[in-house]
């Protein structure tokens, strides 16, 4: 070990850290320097990411995969806690680092200034992911989880409002419970194997004794419903369309990602420890992944189409997504995997750029709405506050036409419609469902069809309803810079990776075969170096 | 020994969960606190119950043998820690959704008739 | 079980006080359970908190000195604290239930409220 | 590589033209125009110079790789049928770029629609040019995205918006299915290639799936061409501006279905589902389209319900499955392009110049605008099927064909009547549409005197009349190379004889020809003033069958279903959802038991008899008494339940100390008061619950049913809790763990003797990281929260205790206000004012001591903030404010850097992240003293705990401070 | 011998412990009142702390002592919190 | 002497407390008292406390024993009433006058009544010096008066005043 690439691998972890904990010494007044410090962090954060990802796509010198292991306070695994940068975090980490900027430059625009604290809370919210993503520990994930969900709940109470914390109220105590799931899912599979570690739990799963196995499977179940409870499943879902419309958008935004992080963590399990290798436990819990996934279609998809707003069509697009994942995961197979890879990048994008046109598209809607009124009115006024509270900075031309761009590309890349990478994604998964011919691979096309057509439906309903139908009273639509740069930040980055479609897919598909072989991964965890 | 504090964490959790269960914010926070006692005993039966063997090693004795199993109380420390500060955040989401909404209940609203 | 060096001598001692003590305090304790009122109960755990406290307290001494050669008084700091911070406890909640009584005289059984003080008259309306 | 450049440009020269137009000014019409009218022009030429290159049957072709992995790659594939419909859509698209240059209003933001314009242009080319099954759907997806755009132009319309919506929903529906059926078709045929395919057609036939993937096209084709029971779209899209409708509802759009039939007919068509689903539904299309187009009063309604009329009997001719039907289907698009792109356009410029196109408002027109009416004129014969005309030809191919069908399959003997019946409807619609326009008085219902149009702007019309008439007249040389070309591209070299003559001789067509025409007239004749006044919309089925309106409630029954749905499948509130949660997890635990075949529990015990034992049966007799009464308390009694879940609290910290984890003890005993005085904080803004509110009879009785629910769910989880919980304390203890690594290696590696601080300030210290983080971030929230925390109202005043208190204090002349307070704080002030060194010295043993003894930095922490509480509690905030700096956002910002800090010096010497350090250290007087790194991070942990629960007491305490001095925020809980 | 009636001693202790929680437990269950309630609370605690201590006692192992010292000195923190929030209905003024 | 040691006593306290806290009399818990013993009381400098002056040391000595013998007396005393042999008591509250106004002499009075069983301090009214006390076992109202104000309440004016 040496050189500073080693430790790179904590970067994204440590460098938000130490900003946001130095923030906190900083005056709240200083809010241009805070902006600038946490663009700065975020963006060190995406060229990190961009190194990892870099090096996993390329792969080590002797040709294998690259997963890069970092045995935090020098302690081999599984004794110590190991930070694991193979090609699925990476891909995660890229993944929270593009939206994470983007939300961030959004929010230059006015919502850092909607409540304090919000730099610190938010690089804080960043790193609570990136552990999340890197660790290969389980109680370790457990407490990035709940860093993660800790700074969440201040990000979606973030400005306050009677609807934010009437929805932060549900979404903690939802998650609290899953948080103790998890802990009991945790500690069983300590009590059955003595190791915290996902790779050496990995390595002994086959060597489970026949009468442990039970409990072992009950365990894993217990955890499993903790995170589907995180990524949304039906029928543990129905906290994430009231939370994250009630969120502000940048919070929505990068919450989007946060759902994914639970599908990352089944995906990352059911890899590692239900692989082929692990014996009798193999296979375990899949066909309940698939229909749990199915019926969280199912329940996206009415609710997209019951939705009243492009926000909660957005929230409710997260779910489809998250429930597409799973049947997906549940469904198994190299192809789907890889596809399906492709598609959670895209589809997150898509909501995430989604919540944050929607905001500026009805936020001169319901101006006497009690969230924005909670937001804007405060009746303690703040020593700092200001008079350009409620201006999104500088304002760019033509704002209707370009946020009705906008809007098409995010439903093109939720509803899965061509060109864009919701499509590749979509008629990825088709073709690998198709191939297997099976009847649950032709249940979920159909689900994915169905999900498809009611986006379309959906989303232009509403579209339409934000864009084209405007009040001649109604204030007129500003968008200002920084808002711009953060929505064509993420547009931006679905085009690429439409256009470079092929080069991403390889590297999804790469890492579905990955995470299907987890022997490598286990043996790159377990003779990693340390002490 | 162990089927008393099984039945320990048993009437814990069952008394949690029914106040998870219940309208009233106030008694969803005494259902998670109570539940987080039972989660804490459990995680820390999970390394078996032994009297007098605190894990504090005495020189030349640095084997297992004579301690109980440190890593879960380790786990039950931080999860000690968490479960206190989110008990503590959401205490204050409640009193925050009880001063918005003029309810305590936990869906912000009183039901409808 | 590992003092067994101790001589019989201190070792009946460190029964006999560590008996003694919970019995104190158990006799504090239920005085809680029989006692009719509040006032009344006030008194009943403060057995245990000095007496029943002091001979328990000394039979860890005893036996710590005893069978590690630990004469060092910890358990005084207990002792001492202890002996502070109780009646910080009852007198507080003494003066509230006296307030309590006072202006919502709810239980029939509490009697005795005391006459006189300042404002009794006037706050029971 | 000039062909490749060419098919290219072929593809992307309409796309940057659809780009630099959308840059272009809102007011600059003309140059947008001028600049589609050359990206057009350009194309053309491109077209033209590619011709010679393939006149039997040669494919050009051109590979771009996009995504190889899917099969997805960009393949431009020019064969004549491409060409030929490439030639329509180019050349019928350049008419209509110069038509729209005039129709367009200048208030409109034009250039964007020209950018709409070209791109539909674009993704016409890339559609009718692709190679690719999947490409195909991609392009075809894109068509319906701009034709939304373009039909929802004028979106201040409401109706444009609806039609613009219900035309997506349809065609992308369809184009759902399409790739669906592609995909399949693609892996049945081993390749996405079209060559591959079409080459593939008996491995095709013989998979079976090949019927779902039809299946699956067909829906996908049907749609987008309007065939019944899909139609209803087109006649809605109609309210976009004319120009569009003339080229996407007429030329091009609804022609990519067909195109995509034609494409496939030599793989499918002689499949029975083929014969049946094509041929059914365009025999259906044919005449529902043209019975309705006979009630339209709209001169777009009449033409777009033609449209579908004769959209239908092209299906129908390719559903025939015959060689000639496919020729005269071809052939039949190019001519219906023609006379209706021109007739469109002509409808609106009466639209334009008269300022109607309702024909019951509209008449005589023709004295105003000879020319235009009689260009209007020429194209509807050609509709009508008049000789000379080109719509003659290809109809009079289509009834041979239906004759010469007819007489192969009895179930077809009914088609050349249904045929003709047909012809004579259009022949009616098209009077009905000259006659009632041009003909007659003057009009009297418009606001303004129609002229004739700018001449540029009757230009296309004029080019496509001319070609209708020259077509009509001279088949062969002009449409016949052209026709060949196109056939050849899907028969093959060998085509069937087939003749474009005008004159065939007397035969049975002809006849049926002149029946159609004559009783067309006649009809006219009979009812057409009936016609005239009724209500639009037409007799008998046509109402029932107007889809649109189906449509629509179809759309809002599923709005309705999906509202409803979510609320059955979802639930009402948090508790709902909690239960759910519940169920589930209970569920899940279930069926994995089931999946494993059981789970095993250990047989029970012996007791051992210990009489000791009895002491921890006592203590958790007491502890469970406590949760089952806390549960019981909590709603009426809070405080009461405060009281009792510290009960059970307490019996589970003895239970920690008696199984040997005095760590545990301390730290849950620390939290324990501080979450004691944490709830009591609450408490004082929570609503007071009594039993005496009545719940109505019907509520109460299904609460009760709720709670008996709740509490049989709770007997489960509390009893799985239990079974899993002894099931692993029977089980032999842990001995391979990596426990056994910390207690061997604790000593000699970290220098702790405490394992379990050790494991959690070096073994794993990151945990612990994450968890001073996650309190800093919730110390955080709460302040964040509380700073706009407004109190409802009947929390407002002041406890009644406290009124009551300074009401008594104000009675009496010798006490001041609050003396009440003082006095009975008196004695509690002075022993909790002391008390706080002595906190601090045990707080500061416990950090000192953590490494080797029971302690650390989490319970010096907590053990300091309640040395800070207690001084809360004694004398108030503002005193204790007034002495003490209380800044607990710098402490959770300063713990944090610490601890970071701690971590990050182990980089300067090689060591990963948290690499901790210790070396005993000698020091003059005090000996061998250990020194440990971890110390500093163990600091860090302090100072945090201290921060971030101090600021959680403080600001909850500052809320009942606030309200006297509203306008005033108390920032003390703030670090500034 | 000596260790035996140690053992027994100190079991004994402990079981009279536990009873005298058992009588405080039911005096907060019973209540009446919350004044009640709260003193019951006191009385577990400090038994519990004796409990604490005996059990250190019996075990032979010093480690117990912290834990017994957090309740006496810290535990009355608890217990002065609801007096005082009984007493002024509010914790912190 | 008074910078380095605002609270004499307080850090006598301080020192004794962290040695018996270190559990041993060696040279590193000695520091560590002595260190704790200088720092800690500059937070009750923080708080502005008084410090307790203490007149006459040797009559603590005699308190303290005093309040022990009657500690245990009065547990014997209330021992025998909850253990029921004293059917006919009669408990009640009395109001003591009281000449002692220092506030920590108050606070050990306070300590001292409450500690010993059977008696509880209630109230103190400061205005007119007065003491609400609950007796347990309430024989005599004049004879308590005497005992609190000649065993308690005159060492201690001795002490503090």
């Amino acid at each position: 070990m040496s050189g500073w690439m080693e430790h790179l691998i904590i970067g994204p972890i440590v460098l938000p850290l130490a900003v946001a904990a130095g923030m906190l010494l900083i005056d709240e007044r200083r809010r241009i320097l805070k902006g600038a410090l946490s663009l700065i962090t975020m963006t060190a954060i995406l060229v990190m990411a961009g190194i990892l990802i870099h090096e996993s796509a390329t792969g080590a010198a002797d040709g294998g995969d690259v997963a890069r292991v970092y045995a935090l306070g020098d302690w081999a695994a599984p004794y110590g806690i190991v930070l694991v940068a193979d090609r699925l975090s990476t891909l995660m980490l890229a993944l929270t680092a593009v939206l994470g900027l983007c939300a961030l430059i959004f929010s230059l625009a006015r919502w850092d200034r909607a409540g304090p604290r919000f730099h610190a809370l938010f690089l804080l919210l960043v790193m609570g992911v990136n552990g999340a993503l890197l660790t290969g520990d389980l109680f370790n994930l457990f407490v990035f989880f709940e860093i993660m969900l800790a700074a969440s709940y201040g990000m979606v109470l973030h400005g306050s409002g009677e609807k934010r914390i009437k929805a932060g109220l549900g979404y903690i105590a939802v998650n609290l419970t899953a948080s103790l799931l998890f802990l009991i899912g945790v500690a069983l599979i300590y009590g059955l194997t003595g190791t915290l570690n996902m790779a050496d739990l990995a390595a002994r799963v086959a060597d489970i004794p026949g009468q442990d196995r039970g409990l072992f499977h009950v365990a894993v179940a217990v955890l499993g419903v903790a995170f589907l409870i995180k990524s949304a499943a039906w029928p543990m879902g129905f906290w994430l369309p009231s939370t994250y419309s009630a969120a502000s958008a940048p919070a929505a935004a990068v919450l989007a990602i946060l759902s994914k992080v639970g599908v990352y963590v089944i995906l990352r399990l059911t890899g590692l420890v239900f692989s082929p290798m692990a014996g009798a436990s193999a296979g375990f819990g899949l066909e309940g992944l698939a229909v749990m996934g199915l019926a969280t279609m199912l329940f996206g998809v009415l609710g997209i189409l019951a939705a009243k707003d492009l926000v909660r069509a957005a929230a409710f697009a997260v779910m489809i997504s998250s429930g597409t994942l799973l049947a997906m995961i549940g469904h198994g197979g190299t192809g789907s995997l890889g596809a399906s890879l492709y598609y959670l990048v895209g589809s997150t994008l898509g909501c995430a750029a989604l919540f944050l046109v929607a905001e500026v598209l009805e936020r001169g809607r319901d101006a006497g709405g009690d969230a924005h009124k909670a937001v804007f009115d405060d009746e303690y006024r703040d020593p700092f506050d200001d008079t350009e509270r409620n201006e999104p900075g500088i304002i760019i031309p033509a704002a209707v036409a370009a946020l009705g761009g906008a809007v098409i590309l995010c439903a093109l890349m939720i509803a899965g419609l061509p060109p864009l990478a919701g499509f590749i994604g979509k008629a990825g998964m088709i073709v690998a469902l198709v191939a297997s011919a099976d009847a649950l691979g032709w249940t979920i096309t159909a689900m994915l069809a169905l999900s498809s057509l009611a986006a379309v439906i959906s989303l232009t309903r509403l579209g339409v309803a934000a864009v084209w139908v405007r009040d001649e009273s109604a204030p007129p639509l500003v968008v200002g810079a920084w808002e711009a740069i953060g929505i064509s930040g993420l547009l931006g980055a679905c085009l690429l990776m439409s256009i470079f479609a092929e080069p991403v897919l390889a590297y999804a598909d790469h890492t579905a075969s990955w995470l299907t072989t987890p022997a490598d991964y286990v043996g790159a965890v377990l003779t990693g170096a340390g002490r | 020994m162990e089927i008393v504090l099984a039945l320990a964490i048993g009437v814990l959790a069952a008394s949690g969960t029914w106040l998870l269960l219940r309208p009233r914010t106030f008694q969803v926070i005494m259902g998670l606190c109570l539940l987080s006692y039972a989660v804490n005993i459990f995680i820390f039966a999970m390394g078996r119950l032994r009297i007098a063997a605190a894990p504090v090693t005495q020189s030349g004795m640095e084997t297992l043998a004579p301690y109980d199993d440190p890593t879960p109380q380790a786990l039950v420390l931080t999860a000690i820690v968490i479960s206190f500060a989110l008990t503590a955040l959401f205490l204050v989401v409640v009193l925050a959704a009880r001063g918005a909404t003029g309810s305590d209940h936990v869906d912000g609203e009183e039901p409808k008739a | 079980m590992t003092g067994t060096t101790l001589p019989d001598w201190l070792a009946i001692t460190v029964a006999i006080l560590a008996v003694s003590g919970a019995a104190l305090s158990l006799l504090g304790a239920f005085g809680l359970v029989r006692l009719t009122s509040f006032y009344d109960r006030v008194h009943a755990p403060t057995l245990g908190a000095t007496l029943g406290m002091a001979l328990i307290l000394t039979a860890s001494w005893l036996y710590f000195g005893g069978s590690q050669g630990r004469w060092l008084p910890r358990e005084a700091l207990i002792a001492v604290f202890l002996t502070v911070t109780t009646p910080v406890t009852l007198i507080l909640l003494a003066r509230a239930a006296l307030f309590r009584d006072r202006t919502e005289p709810s239980e029939p059984e509490e009697k005795a409220v005391p006459p006189g003080t300042e404002a009794s008259v006037e706050e029971r309306r | 590589m000039t062909i490749s450049l060419l098919l290219i440009l072929l593809v992307a020269l309409p796309f940057v033209g659809a780009v630099v137009a959308a840059g272009l000014p809102r007011h600059a019409r003309t140059s947008a125009a001028v600049l589609s009218w050359i990206v057009a022009l350009a194309s053309v030429v491109c077209l033209i110079v590619l011709w010679p290159r393939f006149q039997d049957g040669e494919i050009l072709r051109l590979d771009i790789p996009w995504v190889p992995s899917l099969g997805l790659n960009l393949v431009l594939r020019l064969d004549g049928l491409s060409w030929l419909f490439s030639a329509l859509v180019l050349g019928i698209g350049a008419l209509v770029v110069l038509y729209a240059r005039y129709y367009m209003s200048p208030k409109d933001p034009v250039p964007r629609f020209f950018s709409f314009l070209l791109a539909f242009m674009g993704a016409m080319q890339g559609l009718v040019l692709s190679g690719n099954l999947i490409q195909i759907v991609v392009f075809w997806e894109l068509t319906s995205l701009f034709s939304f755009l373009l039909i929802g132009y004028w979106n201040q319309n409401p109706l444009a918006r609806e039609g613009a919506r219900m035309a997506l929903t349809i065609t992308a529906t369809g184009g759902l299915a399409l790739l669906v059926g592609m995909i399949l078709l693609g892996q049945i045929a081993g390749s996405y290639d079209l060559d591959v395919v079409l080459a593939a057609r008996d491995a095709i036939l013989a998979d079976p799936r090949h019927l779902w993937a039809l299946g699956f096209i067909l829906i996908g084709a049907l749609t987008k061409s309007a065939q019944f029971p899909f139609h209803f779209w087109l006649p809605r899209a109609m309210a976009a501006p004319t120009p569009v409708s003339a080229y996407l509802h007429s030329a091009t759009l609804v022609k990519a279905g067909i195109f995509l039939l034609i494409r496939f007919w030599p793989v499918f068509a002689e499949t029975q589902m083929w014969l049946v689903v094509v041929g059914g539904a365009g025999l259906i299309t044919l005449v529902v389209g043209a019975w309705t187009a006979i009630f339209q009063h709209d001169l777009k309604g009449l033409l777009a319900y033609s449209t579908i009329s004769h959209l239908g009997l092209i299906v129908l001719l390719l559903g025939l499955g015959t060689e000639l039907g496919a020729i005269a289907a071809i052939f039949h698009v190019v001519n219906h392009a023609t006379f209706k792109a021109s007739l469109f356009m002509a409808a609106g410029i009466i639209d334009h110049e008269a300022g109607s196109r309702d024909m019951r408002k509209l008449s005589g027109l023709f004295r105003f605008m000879p020319i235009t009416a009689t260009l209007a004129m020429v194209a509807a014969a050609a509709m009508a099927g008049v000789p000379l005309l080109n719509g003659f030809l290809s109809k009079e191919m289509f009834l041979a064909e239906t004759v010469a069908e007819a007489g192969l399959h009895p179930l077809a003997a009914g088609l050349p009547i249904v045929a003709t019946l047909a012809s004579a409807f259009s022949v009616l619609y098209s009077l009905r549409f000259i006659h009632a326009t041009f003909f007659g008085p003057a009009p009297t219902l418009l606001d303004r005197v129609p002229h004739e149009p700018p001449g540029w702007m009757r230009r296309p019309v004029e080019i496509l009349v001319v070609l209708c008439l020259v077509v009509g007249i001279a088949p062969a040389l002009t449409v016949g190379p052209f026709l060949r070309s196109a056939a050849v591209s899907v028969l093959g070299l060998d085509l069937p004889y087939y003749s474009l003559k005008i004159w065939h001789g007397f035969n049975l067509p002809l006849l049926l020809s002149v029946l159609a025409l004559a009783s067309g007239v006649t009809l006219y004749v009979l009812f057409g003033r009936r016609i005239h006044a009724g209500a639009g919309g037409g007799p008998l089925a046509v109402r029932w069958l107007n889809g649109g309106y189906l449509f629509e409630k179809t759309m809002t029954g599923v709005y309705r279903l999906a509202e409803a749905g979510t609320k059955w499948l979802g639930a009402g509130g948090v508790q709902q959802q909690l239960r759910a949660i519940i169920l589930t997890a209970v569920a899940a635990v279930a069926a994995a038991a089931i999946w494993s075949g059981g789970v095993f529990v250990a047989e029970m015990p012996t007791p051992t008899g210990s009489a000791s034992e009895l002491a921890f049966v006592l203590l958790w007799l007491v502890g469970g008494a406590c949760a089952i009464a806390a549960a019981w308390q909590a709603k009426y009694h809070r405080l009461a339940a405060v009281v009792l879940m510290g009960g059970a609290g307490l019996a589970s910290c003895l239970s920690f100390l008696w199984l040997s984890a005095p760590d545990l003890a301390i730290t849950q005993l620390l939290v324990e008061i501080v979450t004691t005085v944490l709830l009591l904080l609450g408490l004082r803004w929570l609503p007071k619950r009594l039993e005496t509110i009545k719940v109505p009879e019907r509520l109460q009785r299904r609460s009760r049913l709720r709670r008996r629910f709740d509490l049989v769910l709770a007997a489960i989880v509390g009893t799985g809790l239990a079974a899993a919980a002894y099931a692993i304390m029977t089980r032999p203890a842990l001995m391979d763990g990596v426990s056994r690594y910390y207690a061997e290696q604790a000593y000699a590696l970290a220098g702790g003797r405490n394992l379990v601080n050790v494991i959690l300030v070096d073994f794993r210290a990151f945990d612990t990281f994450g968890e001073i983080t996650v309190l800093g971030i919730v110390g955080l929230t709460v302040f964040i929260l509380l700073r706009r925390f407004r109190p409802h109202d009947d929390s407002l005043p002041d406890p009644s205790q406290k009124r009551r208190q300074a009401a008594a204090d104000r009675k009496r002349e010798d006490r001041a206000e609050g003396d009440t307070l003082k006095e009975t704080m008196l004695v509690p002030q002075v022993v909790m004012r002391w008390m706080f060194p002595f906190v601090i010295l045990f707080a500061v043993h416990l950090f000192l001591r953590g490494h080797d003894l029971p302690g650390g930095g989490f319970a010096a922490g907590i053990a300091l903030s309640v040395a800070f509480v207690l001084q809360y509690m004694a004398s108030g905030a503002r005193w204790v404010e007034d002495r003490l700096e209380i800044r607990p956002a710098l402490w959770i910002g300063s713990g944090l850097l610490i601890a970071t800090l701690a971590g990050v010096a182990a980089w300067m010497f090689g060591r990963p992240f948290l690499t901790s350090y210790f070396q005993y250290a000698e020091l003059p007087l005090l000996g061998r003293v250990p020194i440990a790194s971890a110390l500093v991070f163990d600091l860090g942990v302090v100072i945090l705990v201290l921060g971030a629960t101090v600021m959680m007491l403080v600001a909850l305490a500052h809320q009942s401070l606030r309200k006297p001095r509203q306008t005033e925020t108390t920032d003390k809980g703030d670090g500034r | 011998m000596s260790a035996r009636v140690l053992d027994l001693g100190l079991t004994a202790a402990l079981i009279l412990l536990g009873l005298a929680m058992v009588c405080a437990t039911f005096r907060i269950i019973r209540g009446p009142r919350a004044q009640d309630r709260i003193l019951g609370m006191d009385t577990l605690y400090l038994n519990g702390m004796l409990m604490a201590v005996v059990f250190g006692v019996r075990t032979g192992s010093d480690l117990y002592f912290e834990a017994a010292l957090v309740i006496g000195m810290l535990g009355f923190a608890a217990t002065v919190a609801l007096a005082k929030f009984l007493m002024r209905g509010e914790v912190i003024e | 002497m008074r910078r380095i040691l605002p609270h004499p006593l307080l850090s006598l306290g301080l020192f004794a407390a962290s040695v018996l806290l270190s559990g041993s009399l060696g040279a590193p818990s000695l520091a560590l008292g002595l260190v704790m013993a200088l720092a800690a009381p500059q937070v009750m400098r923080a708080l502005r406390i008084d410090p307790v002056r203490v007149r006459a040391p040797g009559a603590i000595l005699k308190l303290a024993g005093r309040v022990a013998i009657d500690v245990v007396r009065s547990n014997i005393a209330v021992g025998q009433v909850l253990a029921g042999r004293r059917a006919d008591r009669v408990s009640g509250f009395i109001h003591i006058p009281l000449d002692l106004r220092d506030r920590y002499g108050l606070a050990v009075l306070a300590i001292i009544i409450t500690s010993t069983p059977g008696t509880l301090w209630v109230e103190y009214d400061r205005a007119r010096g007065r003491l609400l006390m609950h007796v347990l076992d309430l024989v005599d109202e004049a004879t308590w008066i005497e005992t609190v104000k000649q065993r308690y309440e005159r060492p201690l004016m001795e002490i503090f005043e």
